[in-house]
């Protein structure tokens, strides 16, 4: 048993060391101008990926743009944006396979964007109503799908990680070659649950990939009050574990980046952690507002660095992409946002039942105790919950309509 | 005397605990320049300097176990954890080792000058992980101390007994009031004593007992009841643990009826614990069983949260309930 | 039938499920080569290989995150946490994850192949950190099933029982029965009911609640009893939630009286909520007020452990006290 | 606001690492055969602290053969060994200010040994009896000493490396210039909480020292299983940290790192992460066997490099020690600690009262009545209760005794 794999020679004065002399940098492939550095690679990128993939940060930013209107006007009661971070979200989902697993923070509604989500199935979480899946039991943003391989998000930071590593960790018993990418903010890499998730993975050799969105801020606190060190990186070495930092704003670089750390997760069980140096333009929710903890001047700078219009540039450069296109790409989409909103603000809200369903695979009995004597109670003051009162003898149809096994029709389980 | 609210008579209470001794520090996710996300810390950075009250990184299990070292230094650490619906990671910490320190060494090591603080409860449409009411949990943890505040003076009054009390306290505030209770709040240094219940109301033929924001639910539903001409006698119960069955149990000698309220789920909820003493208690003086009023057996919802929760209507039914068993 | 101990039986039905379903897992630290502290996972990996039964680092908030993500995964983890003491880093994962993992996407995933294993409770001189009874704890969480078998043949039936079910389980195993407890357990693979009490003698003046290694000293107790001609029912709670209200209160409904005993301190220990539940339910028909006899409310101790915990004596006089109320 | 710190230009082809080229020297000073390196400088250690820090090396190897010895008569119930890892624990906390704060793990006594912990009280707490502070509330090992700023042990690991960097962040404040020693194992720096004080220290610049014994195992788990990289120390890069990786049987090695260590903690508020390569020569505790996981062979190649022989025989050449001397001290240490021993068992155990004190300063009305109820069960049965039943009327006296303020004379505190 040997204790370090370390092969250097014992020394006989004291070499303390900091890492300072690490010096990680960053790979990009696109200037901020949109064109290629030179010396940059061929990207691997082809003509219909890439288009989906802009495509995909496009929508987010409508998506963002419109949502975070409708929260202003009290439509919604809370938002949280993705502006500045799509590329860092869209190009890592576009270098996966559609059925490799993403477990994300809550601020990647690009991933979902990229692959398909619809415009209703935003909607209808967002809205917490009948349509959501979830039953309106989380607040906006918690989306999730498993057709689409998308965790439901979850508040508590850092818990998906190691979530992430046993989730892969089953895949590869599986051998069905699929990855799963963890992403998360560079705050939620102060967690206890990080330092387990990066362990545990190298130890079992596990095909997932950690993504860090180092975006400088969790909510006010900027990095240099996360860590003292350099970015989130370089703690992959202290795990022997394959990192890479990356231009967050660049699409391109963050999709090559993460195409080869699939390869490497999946070829070689060889988990990765990627740094993605990126901004997060916005305020970091509906809730917050930055002016407080950070300068306009500050923000300016990296909104010249626009993760879209740089891949705008180059598709552009190509000829994969028209402007004219995009103005009805985009004057469509804010269309299909805002009708979709509208449906969503008027269909019902979830059935009184779900308060007590899902929380086990049946409901006990105590529970459905409870319920019955909240039904009861709802009944006799229907004028004090509105959002159940007027459907419940519309829920009870649908009862009997759940009793029905063929309504049951189970989806596979990914 | 000034008018608070709620966040801004924690506010001052911090800011007179730091001010009378400079042992006391504050700190915790974005409580720095930011002054925390509801601005409970506001202006302390600038006031008492980066030391003394500073951002950490974003790591609760940390937050409480360098809490707890500096409590053991002789420092008087007051960290706040963000929502009390992220307090888990740090349980080891408290329940484990706050909790224990002073037992296990004897008293030759302990942990009273740790407070820690953290906004809570429901009815802000914060859904499963911004409204949890855990107190329940660290109550059955022997060793520390559970304190909720009412209203902007028990706030003040109580942070500063906890900030001082030589036991580890941990202070949960209930966020749907920080704004919503305003009250006249005194500007010098005061203690409200723990452990101590208040009988907030007296009446006759029922006991309502809660704390923090439910007790403005139980005088809603003890107006209705006074109208339909039944007298109740109202307790805040201000300290969960250890708790004051003193006053409970003598206001249900002489009630005979107990209604207990918490916006926690039911099963192994305080209530519990309150109606398991309090029937060995008053067995023999009560004249219905104990009820209790409180969130469902399951996690915290949304869209649907007012059916949830424990509102007036529901506690008023109880206690109608109650009267006519 | 073989003849085994309760180690013996948890063993066997860990190769058991693990030879009839490949997406069983066992890991944890020290699970692999070595079998575990206490040997519950011996020869496993060496009949299943490293892949299936492994060790982790030493790190329970990464084996829970890591059991929570194969489980949604569709696997079939079965994680051991080497005591329950060290149960509480990975409390965030259990109780923020494990638990509302469902509920929060409406089944879109969940974790219901989910079993945490972990020895559990007192008198093996374990002192503060190799005792404790932290079941109350989690059984404050909705989406949570807890189980703590008596044993060697509940143990092997209901561990296959909690591994296959749809629900995240914690299976607490009482340590100081591991070796101490030995009897006939049937070869094949079988599972005995969640969710069920079991009325393990009946009897007609008082009935006795207990789980865990905590029924043979209401065992002992009820002994005592009955040479003092009091007739006594005993019921085995076997799982902690959700709990089986009707058995119990059927009980106490016919007996009129009862005492519940677990080892965990009082103050916010199951036994309040039995308490709390059984007085509403049988209000009318209890002849004494509800006893519990447990730990004292103070950390687990070490010399004076016997003194500590709520042995024989301590149960039989409480059935003397509520008989002669 | 910069993300990084990093000065390295971007790169423009995906460069991953795994960080396989930090080579992380030993750094040592005596060979095996306890004679320097050619190339060790002086060593600073002083004739008075290297025989003082050799005799408690000596004592913890007579006190664990000792009392692993009564652990096997059964005279003991549990029992931990530091042998093997001596030098790692007694050189760090010889290079330490007496009055800096020490947070071990458990194997540590060499620590107590070094600061003058009397055997008595070694004793007392390992029989959990009368004289042990703790009142036999914890099981045996579980030692704790205020006036030697060395901190109750906690049997949960890892817990005590966030609390370190807390109180040295409060001795920070204080000013006095001390630091704070936390030692554990390479197991328990698996845990979440090493992770959160090792970012907070290096944040928040505190003079904390973390050493980490990494010696092979955590039980039964081998390094190989517990992590994938090269040992704790490149974890320390992460974070910005200065590290050392030293050879954790030479004493002389150890001395000079964490000495080294320590002006950087305590003059530059540097937080330092001490690697002391080394192997637990002995089981983990009584209760293991650990032929089941590791080789005869492997543990006698270690036995090898003992520690105390290393030392030794640099103290003989250097003319601070002699063989008859040494002779004498192991005879007479292992009467003290025999002689100690059997007082220490004939030791009355605790006041039944300690069941109920120091859970809170005061004792809670309703703990007093579970306390009064207790007592009469107790007068009632006291067959049941040989340890507490003979002792309450001298409880009752010693009761009357504390009630007396001047019984209370207040230790400063540290
Ligand atoms: C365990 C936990 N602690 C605290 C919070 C509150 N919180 C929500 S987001 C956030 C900041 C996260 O920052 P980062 O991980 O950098 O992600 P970003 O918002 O920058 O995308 C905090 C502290 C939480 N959700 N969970
Ligand atoms: C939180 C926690 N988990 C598990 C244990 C059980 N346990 C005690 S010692 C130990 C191994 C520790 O290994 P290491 O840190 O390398 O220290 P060493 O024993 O080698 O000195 C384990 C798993 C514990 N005490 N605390
Ligand atoms: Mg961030
Ligand atoms: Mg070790």
């Amino acid at each position: 048993m040997k204790t370090t794999r370390s092969t250097a020679k014992p020394v006989h004065k004291p070499a303390f060391a900091n890492g300072d002399d690490i010096q990680i940098p960053v790979f990009t492939l696109l200037k901020p101008d949109g064109t290629l550095y030179a010396g940059a690679g061929q990207s691997s990128l082809e003509r219909d990926t890439a288009r989906r993939l802009y495509r995909a940060m496009l929508y987010t930013r409508v998506l963002d743009e419109r949502m975070m209107a409708a929260q202003r006007q009290g439509r919604l009661s809370f938002y949280m944006q993705c502006t500045g971070e799509e590329a860092a979200v869209v190009g890592a989902t576009a270098a996966l396979d559609d059925a490799d697993m993403i477990m994300a923070q809550y601020r990647e509604q690009g991933a979902l964007a990229y692959r398909g989500f619809t415009t209703e199935a935003f909607m209808d979480q967002l809205f917490g109503n009948q349509g959501d899946p979830a039953h309106g039991r989380q607040m906006p943003i918690h989306y999730g799908s498993r057709e689409l391989y998308y965790l439901t998000i979850s508040s508590p930071l850092a818990t998906q990680i190691p979530q992430a590593t046993g989730y892969a960790y089953g895949q590869k018993l599986a051998g069905q070659g699929h990855c799963t990418l963890a992403i998360f903010g560079e705050g939620a890499a102060s967690e206890g649950d990080f330092h387990a998730a990066l362990n545990m993975a190298s130890v079992h050799k596990v095909p997932v990939i950690f993504l860090c969105r180092n975006n400088g801020y969790a909510i006010s606190t900027p990095v240099t009050e996360q860590f003292a060190g350099d970015g989130v990186a370089a703690r992959a070495f202290g795990y022997r574990m394959q990192s890479i930092r990356v231009d967050g704003n660049d699409a391109l670089a963050v999709y090559e980046a993460t195409r080869e750390a699939r390869r490497l997760a999946v070829e070689e069980n060889e988990p990765v952690l990627i740094e993605a140096m990126t901004y997060r333009l916005a305020a970091h929710s509906s809730s917050d507002d930055p002016s407080g903890y950070r300068s306009k001047k500050e923000e300016e700078a990296w909104r010249k660095k626009d993760p879209l219009r740089r891949l705008q540039r180059w598709l552009l450069d190509l000829g994969w992409w028209e402007e004219a296109e995009e103005q009805e790409l985009v004057e469509s989409l804010r269309r299909e946002v805002l009708d979709t909103m509208k449906r969503a603000e008027k269909r019902r809200p979830p059935a009184l039942e779900t308060l007590v369903t899902d929380v086990y695979a049946e409901v006990p009995p105590a529970l459905r105790e409870q319920f019955d004597e909240l039904v009861a109670h709802v009944r006799r003051h229907p004028e004090a919950y509105p959002r159940s009162a007027p459907w419940l003898d519309a829920d009870q149809a649908d009862d009997a309509l759940q009793d029905d096994p063929s309504a049951h029709d189970g989806e596979a389980r990914p | 005397m000034s008018r608070m609210n709620l966040l801004q008579a924690i506010n001052n209470a911090l800011d007179t605990a730091m001010a009378a001794d400079p042992r006391v520090l504050c700190f915790g996710e974005d409580v720095g320049v930011f002054g925390g996300v509801f601005r409970a810390t506001s202006h302390l950075q600038e006031k008492y300097g980066r030391e003394r009250c500073f951002n950490t990184p974003l790591v609760e299990q940390g937050i409480v176990g360098f809490a707890n070292g500096l409590a053991a230094q002789g420092s008087v650490p007051v960290a706040e954890i963000q929502f009390a619906d992220y307090i888990f990671p740090a349980f080891d910490q408290i329940v484990n080792e706050s909790a224990k320190f002073r037992y296990r060494s004897g008293s030759l090591f302990d942990v009273g000058g740790l407070t820690i603080r953290a906004p809570y409860g429901g009815g802000i449409a914060g859904g499963h992980y911004h409204s949890q009411s855990p107190e329940a949990y660290f109550a059955h943890t022997p060793g520390l101390t559970v304190v909720v505040p009412r209203n902007p003076h028990q706030a003040k009054g109580l942070l500063l007994a906890s900030i001082r009390s030589p036991d580890p306290v941990i202070f949960f505030e209930p966020k749907r009031l920080y704004r919503a209770a305003v009250g006249e709040v005194p500007d010098e240094d005061y203690q409200l004593p723990l452990r101590q219940a208040e009988v907030i109301k007296a009446g006759e033929d029922i006991t309502l007992l809660a704390w923090g924001a439910q007790l403005e639910v139980v005088e809603q539903a003890a107006e209705m009841a006074e109208e339909a001409g039944i007298s109740c006698e109202i307790i805040d119960l201000r300290t969960i643990v250890p708790w004051d069955v003193e006053t409970v149990a003598s206001s249900v000698l002489k009630t005979g009826r107990l209604v207990v309220s918490h916006e926690a789920p039911l099963t192994g909820g305080f209530a519990a614990e309150i109606a398991a003493t309090i029937q060995s208690r008053c067995f023999l003086y009560l004249e219905s069983p104990i009820a209790r009023v409180t969130g469902l057996d399951t996690p915290f919802p949304l869209t649907l949260e007012k059916e949830y929760m424990p509102g007036p209507l529901k506690v008023f039914e109880a206690i109608q309930q109650t009267m006519d068993f």
